[in-house]
């Protein structure tokens, strides 16, 4: 399973690999940074699939983003607590297994607990397996920091993902509903814009926040910054 | 047949997977900027679809009716070895080709558009035709996004975009864009 | 020489065509004149109330977001009175402004202005209107009625819908026979009078219209007549085949947007191809896409989406049909 | 690096390959234990739901029998036992629902076609005595919000399912002819989804009607 | 479907020859001086051999050829070397050059017979006569005429090709060369096909100039093989591929010559001035040229001394019209602008022509908006709209790959592009970023 051809090389413009602990990080940076600073879906661009699949509403959005998070935290956990054990020839390979074990406990859960959102997410909780934010943190964090240190971090990137999708839900359910969270917003005689809670509306929405954020980063560094190009890609490269 | 069809073309342009499913979408925005690459892609890809689909039709066959919690844990195994096995095959018959392909194999892995092919195959009990239409469909569908993204992509390179508009935002945007267009393939082939 | 008139230094050629970006786009603009009062016999006040909305929406969005004076050269406009005509008369005209301020936000400026688009941008702000409003944008009023008569909820309330309204609706005659297989006659559908939006109706003003700027050269008379020969070969092969199913060519050619989409959105120069094979590649594939969505698809109508796949396809094409350059290739009577 | 034979190798090579097998290994079975566990504790609930929606869709379109049996339709006959070693969850199935008094009311079929978007779902009530459906319920669809997606919240349209008879045929609402009890007025605007339910019912009466009207008259003998 | 004596592509300017059509060609009174700038050719520029203070009579030389690829100069006016120095030069830049103050009241009498009688010549001693002649080709791009007449022994010339289009808008200086000295026309084709040794030669004229198709016809001579062919008006008929291509239907190969395909090229005003040289035995010091548009007073065709200011030649004709805006050397499409009225005119200056303010093509340029018509344009079927953007993008090496070395600059894509974009400065610029790169590397 372990690929050696691409190595390191292709992390340097993937996800922001951690810092070395040079100087002591404080807590609260571990856990601010995946909020906004290195949003995983704004800034890094990881995740797309679930940010678009499965906003059309709020309800979604936060079932989505909460079994990310639960993933996303029981792993680096794991990953960062059994690092020094784990060979490097193998390490992607247990990495895989550790999340496809917590994905398959949180969609039999989500099943048993919430039938309704879990059919409604339908195939993308299993997906989250290969969501590439889970990966990338495992692979660029967890596994060199401390059990605390990545709790926090995929804590971190975890809201940083709800908080966005949140976002991605809101806009799409407002407009595209009329309602909130199931709430009727304004009165019956609202025209829902039906596109937002189609594909084209999850695409153009996303692509619109994105445009705001370049443009707010543009004019918060009042010259051309460098473009969010993609980090998936190269990222996932490192993964088989 | 008539029923082969329809799968083939619901999963190549009706429910195409990157632009209808969001399937696939981190070589769709990742390796779609030069039409050549993103030709190589989509091939890989198809091909590695095929090959799934049939492992997973043997596998829900033969091992998952005892085990079906191990399906998630088994399809992503599966793939993993099948990437890994599909290039080393590559590599032995044909150099020329792994070094036209080497490095899009691995990215195959955690392209979601196998493992989600492999979840829909098996929750819509897909036979091994079914699967196998199934998953050329959304081959050549992917591929067609592809390429048109890429090609897009490769004149709009030439285009005065706005600097906030350029990277990803901008992909989303066509992809948006050209979401909207397959809307007109909605009800291909069932209008009856 | 008097030194209040310098000399310019310019590179040759130092002659150029009279027609200039802004002067075919004004003509065009001009031309679709006919084609809007058509409309607003057929339909009144409406179709005036829809188009301006739709030009409105086109004209603040390049204003607000444009670089300055882009205004002047009259693309705006075009896409603002095209996508107008798409929309049926009684449409909300908020839902109208909206599509005209899509069409240039996201169709035309994400990629840098005038000449940089990949889609038209009159359809594919046509496109979001049908996907967010689907029954708004699928309620036809019936032609005829005093000319002062709303067709329908035209000044409904901002975000709000439609509303109960009272205008006589029918469907169109591709709906007709689609989902009915009623036929309507051609006669009917080559002056106007048949249900549809505003600028289907008659394809009669739109092909003269069209031919006049065939004539001046301001569009691609390649992309129409591919567009109508594939449409015509295309049914009248599956006419011959079962022909109480298929409808015929006719019918095929003068129904829903054709006429309008072949002569005006197809031939959007930007969107098109730029060589001559590939445009007849593009009308071809048009042609081919909309006999296809109508045929077999889920739509009544394929025009629309017909265009906008081939606009998709447009870098595509042009890459492939790039002429063969003088000199390369079979070489004649070399020595 | 030195040692052309490479016998320094191997020996660090077995190391390594028996830990990354144990440690693959552990992790497996570590992580085949979970899945077990969790599978076990949440199964209960998932087949509890599962059934509840089932019959909640049966006393839907059968009108809220007493009880209801699954039958299993076995080289064009349906069984209420099928032979052993035939896998039952493979087999097509449909419910007969009873009366208290021991009359049947009908059975429930499930049937699906390709709609706009993607497979319709759907469980509709059918009464082989008069010939005539009892309801209709969408179980599943993607059609498109606002439009297509009336066929599961629409009642006018749900409620022409009530009573029609078979073949169903689609007319234009407000355009059919009065009396005829075939008839079903489509949604305007959503031609496609409503024609979609349609056939999919007439298709599966007639692949399965002569079936189950068969078993109607053998029970009743 | 290859047209019949045209070529595919291309555009149609209007024509606005009628200010100068049948203005006759007159001599104008000698300048006061002349610039003679040592690069009036293709090639190696000339050696100055004359210093200031050396005196000169009419058609001496003041600069010899440096090498084959190179032609002399002669003095175009008998009086003195005024300076050997830099000199505005119609290319824009500062060239060397031989500034002569001519003689006042001379009577300009030249040196007898410098060249030799043409009859009984071998053809090596022919060519060598035309080098020395400083004969260059006076269509504008001014090649070494010695050159072309020497093609390399194993490739086969079987037709001479004689250029009498005059495609581009304004000028009339082939045509009234042609109207007024067919003979002459003649006894050049006829020099050159024997220092060719070839046996068929065809002069070609767009049917926009009935009268010297008719005058040429009416004097053919009987005893060689030359046909005169009538060609479709269009430009840029006169460019050497297309010429061919319309006369003998051969395609030139992208990169080759014309003589690849056995043919050689001749531009008719080149071919009456060698017949002129023999007859005279004056080397090339004067020529024709037609003084035109609407920003010159008194339109004229004349035969002026190569180095005449071309200040002088302005006033000479009436001088400019207040509203005159810019005055090109050359023809509109692809002549070139000058900034200074003091630079001369040379061997291959076709005409002068001064635009009006109203002829001026509009200074804005508006985007793009891709409607293909330079491609319907461009006679080497080139895809300008894409060179276009590689360029303004900085993507030189894809340009290489889309046959940008095909252009030859005959600006038809932007005289057809509605959007005024300046694409010939644009490929021009690419090929010089190309050229440092290279020579860089």
């Amino acid at each position: 399973m372990t690929h050696g051809a691409v190595e390191p090389a292709s992390m340097t413009h993937g996800a922001p690999v951690a810092p070395r602990a040079r100087r002591p990080v404080a807590p609260r940076e571990d856990l601010l940074r995946g909020v906004w600073k290195e949003n995983p879906v704004l800034v890094q661009v990881l995740g797309m699939c679930p940010t678009l699949a499965v906003t059309n509403s709020v309800a979604n959005s936060i079932a989505m983003g909460l079994a990310t998070l639960f993933v996303l935290v029981g792993s680096c956990v794991l990953v960062s607590g059994i690092r020094r054990w784990v060979p490097d020839q193998v390490r992607i390979a247990t990495f895989v297994l550790i999340i496809a074990t917590f994905v398959t406990v949180a969609d039999m859960t989500l099943e048993a607990v919430a039938p309704a959102i879990h059919k409604s997410l339908g195939a993308f909780v299993p997906l989250i397996v290969v969501n590439c934010i889970i990966l990338a943190r495992a692979e660029a964090f967890a596994s060199r920091q401390s059990v605390g240190r990545s709790a926090l971090d995929a804590l971190g990137m975890g809201f940083g993902f709800i908080l966005t999708l949140l976002l991605m839900g809101t806009i799409r359910e407002i407009l595209g509903s009329g309602t909130l969270l199931g709430r009727s917003l304004f009165g019956p005689s609202y025209e829902p814009w039906v596109i937002m809670v189609l594909p084209p509306g999850g695409f153009l929405t996303l692509g619109a926040l994105l445009l705001v954020v370049g443009w707010w980063r543009q004019r918060k560094a009042g010259r051309a910054v460098p473009v969010n190009e993609p980090a998936c890609a190269p990222t996932v490269g490192k993964v088989a | 047949m008539g029923e082969l069809t329809w799968i083939f073309v619901s999963a190549m342009v009706v429910n195409n997977f990157t632009l209808m499913l969001f399937l696939g979408l981190c070589p769709f925005i990742g390796v779609s900027n030069r039409i050549a690459t993103a030709l190589r892609m989509g091939a890989a890809n198809t091909f590695v679809l095929v090959m799934t689909a049939v492992c997973v039709w043997v596998l829900n066959t033969f091992v998952l009716v005892y085990a079906p919690y191990l399906r998630l844990i088994s399809f992503i195994v599966v793939i993993a070895s099948l990437v890994q096995i599909v290039e080393m095959v590559i590599k032995k018959v044909s150099p020329v080709l792994f070094r036209e392909l080497g490095i899009y194999l691995p990215l195959i892995t955690t392209n979601c558009a196998i493992l989600g092919l492999a979840i829909f195959q098996t929750s819509r009990g897909y036979d091994f035709l079914e699967g196998l239409s199934f998953a050329v469909g959304a081959g050549a569908g992917l591929t067609l996004a592809l390429v048109l993204m890429a090609s897009i992509r490769e004149s709009s390179e030439l285009a005065n975009i706005p600097q906030p508009v350029r990277g990803t935002a901008l992909v989303l945007l066509i992809a948006g864009s050209l979401s909207l267009a397959f809307m007109g393939f909605a009800g291909l082939l069932s209008s009856g | 020489m008097s030194s209040s008139n310098p000399l310019v230094v310019t590179a040759s050629p130092h002659l150029s065509t009279p027609d200039s970006t802004p002067r075919i786009m004004w003509t065009v603009v001009a031309s679709l004149g006919p084609v809007l009062a058509a409309a607003s016999y057929f339909f009144g006040v409406s179709a005036l109330l829809v188009v301006a909305a739709a030009t409105l929406g086109a004209l603040v969005t390049e204003f607000w977001f444009g670089k300055g004076r882009t205004l002047l050269d009259g693309s705006a406009m075009i896409t603002g009175i095209l996508l107008g005509l798409t929309l049926p008369a009684g449409l909300p005209i908020w839902m109208a402004f909206v599509g005209g301020a899509f069409a240039i936000g996201f169709g035309k400026l994400i990629f840098g202005g005038l000449g940089q688009n990949v889609f038209n941008p009159a359809l594919l702000g046509r496109a979001f209107l049908q996907a967010a409003f689907p029954v708004a944008l699928t309620t036809w009023p019936k032609p005829g009625g005093t000319w002062w008569e709303l067709r329908g909820d035209n000044l409904a309330l901002p975000l709000m819908s439609a509303g109960a309204t009272d205008a006589i609706t029918g469907a169109t005659p591709l709906g007709l026979m689609k989902f009915e297989h009623a036929g309507t006659p051609v006669s009917d559908l080559f002056f106007g009078t048949t249900g549809g939006s505003l600028g289907e109706t008659s394809a009669l003003v739109i092909l003269l219209c069209g031919t006049y700027l065939a004539l001046k050269n301001y569009l691609n008379w390649r992309i129409p007549v591919s567009v109508f020969a594939a449409v015509a070969i295309l049914a009248e092969m599956l006419h011959l085949l079962d022909a109480p199913r298929f409808p015929a060519p006719a019918f095929m050619l003068f129904s829903g947007g054709l006429v309008l989409g072949a002569t005006y959105m197809a031939t959007d120069m930007v969107t098109s191809p730029v060589t001559n094979l590939g445009s007849w590649i593009f009308g071809a594939g048009i042609g081919v896409l909309v006999v296809v969505i109508r045929i077999w698809g889920g739509l009544a109508e394929g025009v629309m989406y017909g265009i906008l796949l081939m606009n998709a396809m447009v870098p595509f094409i042009n890459r492939v049909t790039q002429p063969r350059v003088f000199g390369t290739g079979r070489v004649t009577g070399v020595r | 690096m030195t040692d052309p034979a490479g016998t320094g190798q191997p020996a660090a090579a077995d190391v390594r390959t028996s830990r990354l097998v144990t440690t693959l290994g552990g992790l497996g079975a570590l992580a085949g234990l979970l899945i077990v566990v969790v599978f076990r504790w949440t199964q209960p609930s998932i087949q509890a739901h599962k059934a509840e929606v089932l019959r909640q869709a049966i006393n839907e379109v059968l009108k809220e029998p007493d009880s209801y049996d699954t039958l299993y339709l076995v080289d064009g006959k349906l069984e209420t036992e099928p032979a052993a070693g035939l896998d039952r969850t493979k087999l097509e199935q449909v419910y007969l629902g009873h009366r208290g008094n021991g009359g049947s009311v009908g059975f429930a079929v499930a049937a699906a076609e390709p709609g706009f978007q993607d497979v319709i779902r759907l469980i509709f009530g059918y009464d082989p005595k008069t010939g005539h459906l009892m309801a209709m319920k969408v179980l599943e669809s993607k059609e498109t919000p606002g439009l297509g997606d009336k066929i599961l919240k629409d009642s006018a349209f749900i409620g022409e399912f009530e009573g029609a008879a078979v073949p169903l045929n689609g007319v234009k609402r407000g355009s059919g002819k009065a009396g005829d009890a075939s008839q079903v007025d489509m949604i305007t605007g959503a031609t496609i989804s409503s024609r979609t339910v349609i056939r999919a019912i007439n298709q599966t009466i007639a692949r399965l009607g002569p079936i189950m009207d068969a078993y109607a008259r053998n029970a009743t003998q | 479907m290859i047209p019949r004596f045209s070529f595919r592509h291309g555009v149609h300017p209007p024509d606005l020859k009628a200010l100068t059509r049948s203005a006759a060609i007159r001599r104008l009174p000698y300048p006061e001086e002349v610039i003679l700038p040592l690069r009036q050719h293709t090639g190696k520029p000339a050696k100055a051999i004359v210093k200031p203070g050396d005196r000169v009579e009419r058609g001496d030389t003041v600069a010899e050829a440096d090498g084959w690829m190179s032609s002399p100069v002669h003095a175009s006016a008998a009086g003195r070397v005024d300076a050997v120095g830099l000199w505005p030069h119609p290319d824009g830049s500062f060239a060397p050059a031989v500034r002569i103050a001519v003689e006042p009241y001379s009577p300009q009498a030249p040196r007898p017979r410098i060249v030799p009688d043409w009859k009984g010549l071998t053809r090596e001693q022919l060519i060598e006569a035309i080098r020395k002649a400083g004969v260059v080709g006076l269509g504008g791009a001014a090649f070494p005429t010695h050159v072309k007449l020497s093609p390399p022994k194993d490739q086969a010339i079987d037709v001479l090709i004689i250029n009498g289009c005059e495609c581009e808008p304004y000028l009339t200086t082939d045509h009234r060369t042609m109207v007024e000295y067919p003979q002459r026309v003649h006894l050049g084709v006829r020099i050159m096909m024997q220092c060719l040794g070839v046996r068929r030669a065809v002069i070609g004229i767009e049917r926009n100039k009935p009268d010297a198709i008719a005058a040429l016809r009416s004097s053919l001579p009987g005893d060689i093989d030359v046909a005169v062919q009538p060609l479709t008006v269009k430009y840029p008929q006169g460019a050497e591929k297309m010429l061919i291509r319309a006369l003998v239907g051969r395609e030139v190969p992208s990169g080759k010559l014309p003589l690849h395909v056995g043919t050689v090229v001749q531009n008719i005003a080149s071919v009456a001035t060698i017949a002129e040289v023999f007859e005279t035995g004056l080397p090339l010091i004067e020529r024709i040229v037609t003084v035109t548009g609407r920003g010159i007073r008194r339109p004229s065709n004349l035969i002026v001394p190569v180095g005449t200011p071309l200040r002088y030649l302005l006033d000479a004709c009436g001088g400019m019209t207040p509203d005159a805006r810019e005055v090109v050397f050359g023809g509109p499409m692809m002549g070139v602008a000058q900034a200074n009225l003091d630079v001369p005119l040379l061997k291959g200056t076709t005409g002068v022509v001064v635009l009006t303010e109203s002829d001026c093509k509009a200074e804005e340029s508006y985007p793009c908006i891709r409607c293909g018509r330079c491609l319907d344009a461009c006679p080497v079927f080139l895809n300008p709209q894409l060179l276009g953007s590689l360029a303004l993008a900085g993507r030189y090496d894809e340009m290489t790959a889309n046959h940008l070395a095909d252009c030859m600059l005959c600006g038809c894509c932007s005289y057809a592009c509605p959007s005024n974009i300046p694409l010939p400065q644009l490929f021009q610029a690419a090929r010089v970023a190309i050229r440092q790169r290279q020579s860089a590397a």
